[in-house]
């Protein structure tokens, strides 16, 4: 569809770089939706998973993925699930009817946020100028998941297994995050995919 | 006690500075006072000195748990200015304006009053009517103020970025010319001096641990050197007050923060006028040694650590080097916190309590240096006819619960 | 001229690599390795400075951070940086550098003279007993102070390099990388845990860097650069020299400053000068030593007299020794070191003075061996010289060091070294509140006790041996990473003789007549000074400090603190622990403000939050106003119009045609669950009991002391299902202010909060046509006005896209917001910009939004209230409800003696009296401009325009007892002289039925 | 810079991810109407605000955004413990 435009659509990636160090990559147009429930509650567990293919992860800072869903724990009663593109008015749907009844709520949070991949051999040294989280592999292991800071703003960083970096940022502040994160790299390299 | 002069300075340089007499005594406490005023702040000092000298009051001890002048009086900015917003205030700020000049006469003590000029920025479309406001309010109530638009403040700092294209650019400025800054020991020093000389024992290293109250009255308080009697007993002991209510069973309207503030190394004259930013958080001066002195912002957390945390102190040179960026090589040379008592109206609490004798002088918050000499006069009005000094009686605590607020925060963001 | 003092080998420089610099506009050569001082020293340069009271001329002292003299203006121009210390500027190619102070130059300043014949006249604190008559020349008085106090200057031109900063966590960080350092890295970084070690000079060593010894039969040096490599090549641990560790900070957060390019250049050619890390530790191993000592004596300020070991610095580490005959004094073995250290230069000690009577031993031993000249139980009392040393007054003194015992001789000499004992470097360890304690066994003041995760190792601790601080650093790295000691540190004998602690060396005239002596060199605080302030009363060392200046310069009083605090206790018959310390505050030694500024300068200052047409509004030519952090459209000119013209056109299109305003910044919270309902009749003064799916209903939002602080409209999209806007600035405040009272306070009531702000796009558009408009854009709606009213929302396709359209209202005209997903926002508005070009459709910014609501007397939050305001002084009973059984937040306070006041600031509009003229908004009201001042006012005018449609000015005000005034003429005074006038009228100036809206 | 342990994330923090929130275990009086002006007051207004031990609320409001208690000396700044919203402190009375 012509008419969608992610919140980066109109970054101007630097020029042609030789030896980028870090590599930025967008993940438009995934669903994004905010899911709140009580995770003691097996009905509401249990209808998740179903719908969802794969249990919420309940230990804080985890992270469940099972396909193209992604699931990030963000407090003991609320998750982002990340599903495949277009998708997600069927899943919103799918998940209010099975928890029809429940103290639940389900929210679309797909064109308010955006997911952004860093990876590359200075990633490490990036997020340490950016954020004040400790991203070393010792205290960021694959698969955890985490809210905190990104230079003046706040972001939602996941550990990959290729030992990347997935952040998920708020659409209003895409263009700061761009601006903070092309001067970051400045002496490493930026490329953007 | 001798006069300070020139000529006495020569006199005494010709005999080795050998006799010069103590500023102030040490006395030992006695048994009681007609007055204990707890705190040896600026504003306990100056109460002090104006009970002596215009109620005739001398019976009075003032004591202070650390040194004279080492809380909140030696770790501020030294901003005076008295264009505040409302008319309750910006009397009462205006009123120790009048005070600070010939200060340094009065109390024969220079305490280095530099009228200066104080500006404050304005960043925003709100900034600007609030400015606006805040001006026509301060002149038709009589006080020096004027609004300028960037080129004027730019001719005054002519250091200052007055580019258009930055994040918050000036758009223009409050202005008080009378306004400026002093220097803050000697204003402790000065009053601290003028009342040991009107015969107030000035006692220091001595806590006071509690409030003695018999039948509703105040009898005296408890203190690391013993009992000392008292007929009334003024608090005006700033962060701490909390505290030293609690000993009297009161609760105050405050919470005490960290307030930090910074210096870079001293450098020749670069800056000569007093410039603030809320919007942005910065302040700055030059003091007469050359250092810039910088305010940065309160710390969210009640703290008595007088210290804060280091990103108030990142967060305020950024906005610096944003408005001034040359200072961007200049260095820090040292940076410290004090503990202010901020009220939920950003103005001061100068009150009687439910304790018969017993009277709070606090809430003065980040801003109460420049009152100094304005809230000693008044609160030792009060103290003396246990009745306020009319331009006190808007700051008497029951307006918390009249809900008579007078709330300078939309007008004056961090009230240095 | 060559360097006379350089010798021929030795040293860590590299002869090979020459480097140019210049002194005052002299051309001198260095070498690769230098500090600027060592090369200075190299070159005979003796004066350096001048001081700033007595302008007195100053040479090097010290070696390193402790250098309270040599304050360099260094480099020209916008690369400029005033004060940093000679010491502690590595040497590059280039280099330029000046002094300070003097006038017309440091080395023959006439300003001395000043000093010479006013100093007298200027003991501590005389400021403040004169320049008081007459009372309006303290100003003139200031401005020749300020220009003779302040050392380098700053340029005034903007910095032109960038700096930056690292979040840095480890297990164990360790400051300092001398041998306990050292040690305490090799231990903890073998045990794989991550650890950081910082220090700030160009090479790790500390004081092995100009040690003769040997640690396990490898000479010292080479140890520590195996240790050095041993440490950089493991992979856990961290590595940073250059790097100053400035403050430590509460819960074990430390700041450093890595200065990355310093030593190559003014400026960095690529990447940024200096960087901050940001450094969060378990475990802290504090290993920064101590620094040496002076003696307080007569004339100890001349140039070429200097710290011992910092003599021995220049000799073994740079190969430079600043004379030719020497005088050491000391209190303590090291002095001998120094002594040996010289005459292996091959240059002459005169004599070692030693304040001890009975000194012996190793090293007292090797100096007698050596042929030098011994002389227990005396002292230097006075330096002798004009802008130099040229001899040294040596007087037999008693066992307690108190009095000149004998007929002081003179020696005749161009250095004299002083070694008066060490103080370790507590100042971190101070940071966090924690006090240093007094240990008369090192007659030192040592770390006191912390809640921090802090080990000390070395020095710092008093531990002055190397092996020593080798051993204690082992343990203390061990320690912190939980692991158990691996090696094991010897470094032959070091065997020595008890120390003398001494402070003022006495003189033969009492402290008040003597010849200066010095304590604080850089703010020219005397013994006698002190003794003055003390005299004075001020007793408490803090008053010292602070009458006295002693300890305010940029060294932080790193040498002098602790002699001016044994001259105070001595003079108050206390003890050094009892008289205790000044507070150490960060920063350790001075840092570059743009460093802690870091990137969050320029644009990065603050986010800049855009919306999803933000580029749209950009190529439309908006001009745009920073709300909060947003940044909004403020207005669209066309070529050639005022910004007024701009405006009555926006306006006009609206009131005529049809305009739009891009509304997406506006807060929106998502509120979920069975409880919603009764959540928002708690969280806002109205009723929300009966608003039905699809209806809308504006709300007012007040803090617990009843005054206003948000508004917005909030839909009903389900029976458990809303979605409240907020204003723009108060979004994030209002989000956290909820889910406060929900978690705190209701956490029984089943409501989820969502901010769904970034999600939306929201494109408003009103005006006659606006109908029209959406019509021809929307087919899945009946929009007649009977279907579809004023304040329903539906959901419906428009432009192709799942839409909430909502007809709601804030101009007064018929208008409907689309809310899209922010994805296709940008093709949303362009498909009604299109769709209503045949209306001649019209953006408009934040000012004809403001114009418009304000004929219609909608209020803005936080502009036309400001926190004192209530609801019914807005005028707005009407949103308060009554009967709600919950006593909603702020309610309470309505009933408040001043509250329920009838003759509060009421919010009115005011029709100016003169149709033409716009009210300057500020401005203030009084009802008798004839007053004299202080005048009583009113009230202000919160917001004003020129309405085009009315065609007169309008305004909205705070009026005492306004709402009972209607039809008064008020006043306003203007700071021009002008007064003008207006009618107390409705704040509704549009449509006051609201006919139009309803449509 | 305090380091705060979120009780519902379960792990240190930074301080810059925390707002601060006030002294903690204020209930809201149930009937507001009943009180007098002076308890109104005293409610909304007026605090403990210790030297020392004090029971307070944080909002981790870059992390989980969740309020919650923290038992913290303000005159060392040396944190106690941390609980959950409805929790009951165990840290009391006795250090300063
Ligand atoms: C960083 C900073 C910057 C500031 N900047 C400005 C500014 O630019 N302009 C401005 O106008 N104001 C400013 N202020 C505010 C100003 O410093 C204070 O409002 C003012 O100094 C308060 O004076 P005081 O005498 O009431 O308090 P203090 O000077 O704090 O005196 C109170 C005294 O009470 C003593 N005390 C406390 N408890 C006891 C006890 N139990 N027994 C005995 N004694 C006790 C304390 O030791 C202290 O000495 C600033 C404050 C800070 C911290
Ligand atoms: N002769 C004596 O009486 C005597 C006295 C004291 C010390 N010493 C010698 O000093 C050594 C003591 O070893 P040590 O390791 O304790 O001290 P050290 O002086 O060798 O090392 C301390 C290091 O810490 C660094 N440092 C200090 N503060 C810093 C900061 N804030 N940030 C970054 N770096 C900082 C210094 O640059 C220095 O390199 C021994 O070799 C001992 O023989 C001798
Ligand atoms: C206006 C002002 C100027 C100051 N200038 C300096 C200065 O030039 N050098 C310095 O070391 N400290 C300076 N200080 C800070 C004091 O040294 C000290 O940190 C402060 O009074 C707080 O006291 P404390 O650090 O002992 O707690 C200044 C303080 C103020 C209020
Ligand atoms: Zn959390």
């Amino acid at each position: 569809m012509t008419s969608l435009k992610t919140p980066l659509h109109h970054i101007t990636a630097p020029a042609h770089v030789t030896n980028a160090n870090v590599i930025m990559r967008e993940d438009p147009f995934r669903g994004h939706l905010n899911l709140r429930g009580n995770p003691q509650d097996e009905a509401f567990t249990r209808a998740v998973a179903k719908v969802l293919g794969v249990a919420l992860p309940t230990q804080p800072n985890s992270s469940a993925e099972q396909g193209t869903t992604r699931i990030y724990w963000l407090c003991p009663n609320e998750w982002l699930l990340l599903v495949a593109a277009d998708t997600q008015a069927q899943v919103e749907a799918d998940l209010r009817d099975a928890l029809a009844g429940q103290h639940v709520a389900v929210t679309d949070q797909s064109s308010g946020q955006t997911l952004v991949n860093l990876s590359g051999p200075q990633v490490d040294d990036l997020m340490m100028k950016s954020t004040v989280y400790d991203c070393h592999p010792s205290n960021l292991g694959i698969g955890k998941v985490v809210q905190t800071t990104f230079a003046k703003t706040g972001a939602i960083i996941h550990k990959c297994a290729d030992g990347s970096f997935d952040l998920v940022i708020r659409r209003s502040f895409s263009d700061y995050f761009f601006l903070w994160l092309a001067d970051a790299s400045q002496e490493y390299g930026l490329r953007v995919t | 006690m001798k006069k300070y002069s020139g000529f006495s300075l020569f006199k005494h340089s010709l005999k080795h500075h050998e006799d010069w007499q103590k500023a102030w005594r040490s006395p030992r406490p006695k048994k009681s006072y007609d007055v204990i005023i707890v705190g040896g702040g600026g504003h306990g000092l100056a109460t002090a000195y104006y009970l002596a000298k215009e109620h005739g009051i001398t019976n009075i001890a003032v004591v202070e748990k650390g040194y004279l002048g080492g809380g909140n009086t030696a770790r501020n900015t030294t901003i005076v200015r008295s264009n505040y917003l409302w008319d309750e205030a910006s009397k009462l700020y205006d009123h120790a304006l009048d005070l600070w000049y010939g200060l340094s006469q009065d109390l024969n003590y220079n305490v280095m009053f530099s009228s200066r000029g104080v500006m404050n920025l304005g960043h925003n479309l709100q900034d600007m009517r609030d400015i606006e406001r805040r001006v026509n309010a301060n002149r038709l109530n009589g006080i020096d103020a004027a609004v300028l638009n960037t080129q004027e403040v730019k001719e005054i700092v002519p250091i200052i970025n007055d580019s258009q294209d930055i994040r918050y650019p000036v758009l223009g400025a409050s202005w008080q010319k009378t306004g400026g800054v002093a220097r803050h020991d000697a204003v402790a020093w000065g009053f601290a001096r003028g009342a040991d000389q009107l015969g107030v024992d000035l006692i220091q290293q001595c806590e006071v641990t509690d409030i003695v109250v018999e039948q509703g009255a105040v009898t005296g308080v408890q203190t690391n050197q013993g009992f000392i009697g008292a007929k009334k007993v003024a608090c005006v002991t700033a962060g701490n007050s909390g505290v030293v209510a609690a000993m009297a069973g009161i609760r105050l309207p405050l919470e005490s923060h960290p307030l930090q503030a910074l210096v870079s190394e001293p450098i020749k004259p670069i800056i000569d006028t007093v410039v603030m930013s809320n919007a942005v958080h910065a302040y700055v001066s030059q003091s007469d040694k050359g250092d810039l002195v910088i305010g940065a912002g309160i710390d969210s957390y009640n703290g008595y650590g007088q210290r804060g945390s280091f990103h108030v102190v990142e967060h305020t040179l950024s906005a610096i080097c944003e408005l001034f960026p040359m200072f961007s090589r200049v260095r820090m040379n040292r940076a410290w916190g004090g503990v202010v008592d901020t009220c939920p109206d950003a103005c001061p609490i100068i009150s009687k309590t439910r304790v018969d004798g017993l009277y709070f002088n606090c809430g003065w918050g980040t801003g109460g240096f420049k009152a100094t000499p304005g809230s000693g006069h008044v609160f030792a009005h009060t103290v003396a006819h246990d009745e306020p000094h009319p331009l006190a009686k808007p700051f008497t605590i029951d307006r918390f619960n009249t809900g008579h607020l007078i709330d300078e925060h939309g007008a004056a963001g961090v009230a240095h | 001229m060559s360097q006379h003092n350089r010798l021929a080998q030795g040293g860590r420089i590299d002869r090979n690599q020459p480097l140019s610099f210049t002194w005052n506009g002299k051309q001198y050569q260095g070498y690769q390795g230098d500090t600027l001082a060592s090369a200075m020293l190299a070159n005979g340069i003796k004066v350096v400075g001048r001081s700033f009271k007595y302008s007195r001329a100053r040479g090097i002292f010290g070696h390193g951070a402790e250098e309270a003299n040599a304050l360099m203006q260094l480099g020209v121009g916008k690369e400029t940086i005033p004060n940093p210390r000679a010491t502690q500027i590595e040497l590059f190619d280039g280099l330029t550098a000046s002094a300070t102070n003097g006038w017309p130059n440091a080395d023959f300043d006439l300003m001395e003279w000043v000093g010479k014949i006013g100093g007298k006249m200027m003991p501590p604190g005389f400021y403040y007993k004169t320049f008081m008559w007459p009372e309006k020349m303290w100003m003139t008085y200031e401005k020749f102070i300020r220009k003779a106090a302040g050392y380098g200057k700053a340029s005034l031109e903007a910095d032109p390099d960038t700096y930056d900063k690292m979040n840095r966590h480890c297990d164990v960080m360790i400051v300092g990388a001398g041998p306990a350092g050292l040690a305490a890295a090799l231990e903890a970084g073998r045990t794989g845990k991550r650890v950081i070690l910082a220090d700030e000079q160009n090479e790790f060593g500390g004081s092995l860097l100009a040690s003769g010894q040997t640690i396990n039969d490898q000479p010292a040096v080479e140890w520590a650069e195996a240790a050095a490599a041993e440490l950089a090549a493991m992979e856990n641990v961290i590595c940073l020299p250059r790097t100053t560790v400035f403050g430590y900070y509460d819960h074990n957060f430390l700041g450093a400053l890595e200065r990355r390019t310093d030593h190559q250049g003014m400026t960095a050619q690529s990447g940024t000068r200096q960087r901050i890390h940001r450094i969060r530790a378990h475990q802290v191993v504090l290993a920064t030593g101590a620094i040496e000592r002076p003696l307080v004596f007569a004339n100890n300020d001349l140039p070429g007299v200097m710290l011992s070991g910092s003599v021995a610095t220049y000799v073994n580490r740079y190969g430079v020794v600043p004379g030719n005959r020497c005088v050491v004094m000391t209190t303590n073995d090291s002095g001998y070191q120094t002594a040996l250290d010289i005459v292996a230069a091959g240059r002459t000690v005169v004599a070692i003075v030693d304040v001890r009577h009975n000194p012996e031993g190793r090293l007292v031993d090797a100096a007698r061996e050596a042929g030098i000249t011994v002389k227990p139980g005396h002292a230097i009392i006075e330096a002798k010289g004009n802008k130099q040393v040229t001899d040294a007054m040596v007087a037999p003194i008693d066992i307690e060091g108190d009095k000149v015992t004998g007929q002081p001789m003179s020696m005749s000499c161009d250095l004299i070294a002083v070694a008066g004992g060490w103080s370790p470097v507590v100042h971190l360890s101070c940071h966090t509140g924690s006090r240093p304690q007094w240990n008369d066994e090192v007659a030192a003041f040592v770390p006191g006790p912390t809640l921090q995760q802090q080990h000390l190792a070395g020095a710092i601790d008093g531990e002055y041996s190397t092996a020593g601080a080798l051993t204690a650093g082992a343990q203390m790295g061990a320690k912190a990473a939980a692991s158990e000691v691996h090696n094991q540190y010897d470094c032959g004998d070091e065997s020595i003789c008890p120390a003398q602690a001494m402070y003022l060396v006495p003189h033969t005239k009492p402290v008040s007549r003597a010849p200066k002596q010095f304590v604080d060199f850089q703010n020219d605080v005397t013994a006698a000074g002190i003794e003055l302030a003390n005299r004075e009363g001020f007793e408490s060392i803090e008053h010292v400090k602070r009458y006295t200046a002693m300890g305010f310069g940029t060294d932080q009083g790193k040498t002098g603190n602790i002699n001016g605090m044994a001259i105070t206790a001595k003079n108050l018959g206390k003890t050094i622990a009892e008289t205790g310390t000044t507070i150490f505050r960060p920063a350790y030694t001075p840092v570059t403000f743009g460093a802690i500024g870091g990137r969050d300068i320029g644009e990065l200052l603050d986010p800049a939050r855009h919306t999803a047409m933000h580029s749209w509004h950009l190529d439309n030519g908006a001009l745009f106003e920073n709300v909060g952090q947003w940044k909004r459209p403020w207005y669209y000119p066309k070529a050639g119009e005022s910004m007024q013209q701009t405006l009555n056109r926006e306006c006009m299109a609206v009131r005529r045609s049809v305009g739009m305003v891009d509304a997406s910044t506006l807060g929106k919270i998502d509120i979920q669950g069975k409880d919603a309902r009764e959540f928002l009749n708690r969280v806002y003064t109205n009723a929300f009991s009966k608003l039905a799916p699809g209806k809308c209903r504006y709300g007012l939002m007040l803090k617990e002391d009843g005054m206003v602080f948000d508004d917005g409209v909030t839909a009903c999209l389900g029976d458990n299902h809303f979605l409240m806007t907020t204003t723009t600035g108060g979004a994030a405040g209002v989000m956290s202010w909820l889910e406060m009272w929900l978690q705190t306070e209701w956490p029984e009531l089943e409501v989820y909060l969502t901010s769904v702000t970034d999600h939306w796009a929201t494109c408003s558009f009103s005006g006659p046509n606006a109908r029209k408009v959406l019509e021809k854009l929307c087919d899945d709606v009946d929009l007649s006005a009977e279907a579809f009213k004023f304040m329903d929302w539906r959901e419906g396709t428009v432009a192709g896209i799942k839409a909430r359209i909502f007809r709601i209202s804030f101009t007064g005209e018929l208008a409907y917001e689309v809310n899209v997903p922010a994805n296709q926002g940008l093709h949303m508005w362009q498909q009604i910009m299109a769709a209503g070009e045949e209306f001649d459709i019209t953006p408009y910014g934040t000012e004809t939004m403001h114009v418009l609501r304000a004929e219609k007397g909608y209020i803005i939050v936080g502009q036309d209230t400001d926190g004192s305001l209530t609801p019914q002084d807005c005028g707005m009973h009407w949103v308060v409800g009554k009967n709600k059984e919950f006593s909603f937040l702020g309610k309470r306070s309505f009933t408040r003696p001043d509250t329920s006041r009838d003759d509060r600031k009421h919010l009115v509009g005011l029709k100016p009296t003169d149709p033409t003229v716009v009210i300057p908004e500020g401005s203030q009201i009084v009802a008798d401009p004839t007053q004299p001042i202080p005048m009583d006012m009113l009230g202000h005018v919160t917001s004003s325009y020129w309405s085009e449609c009315l065609g007169h000015g309008i305004a909205l005000g705070t009026v005492k007892a306004g709402h009972h005034k209607t039809g008064d003429t008020v006043y306003f005074p203007l700071a021009d002289g002008r007064v003008l006038a207006a009618e107390i009228c409705s704040p509704v100036f549009y449509d006051p039925k609201g006919e139009r809206h309803h449509d | 810079m305090l380091h705060i342990y979120c009780p519902y994330c379960e792990e240190m923090r930074e301080e810059e991810e925390f707002s601060y929130s006030g002294e903690a275990h204020i209930a809201r009086p149930l009937d507001p109407e009943s009180l007098t002006d002076a308890e109104w007051g005293d409610y909304v207004f007026f605090r403990t605000n210790p030297r020392g031990l004090h029971h307070e609320m944080w909002n981790h409001a870059v992390g989980c955004r969740r309020y919650f208690n923290v038992t913290r000396n303000t005159h060392t700044y040396e944190i106690y413990e941390t609980y959950k919203m409805g929790e009951q402190p165990t840290v009391t009375g006795g250090k300063s």
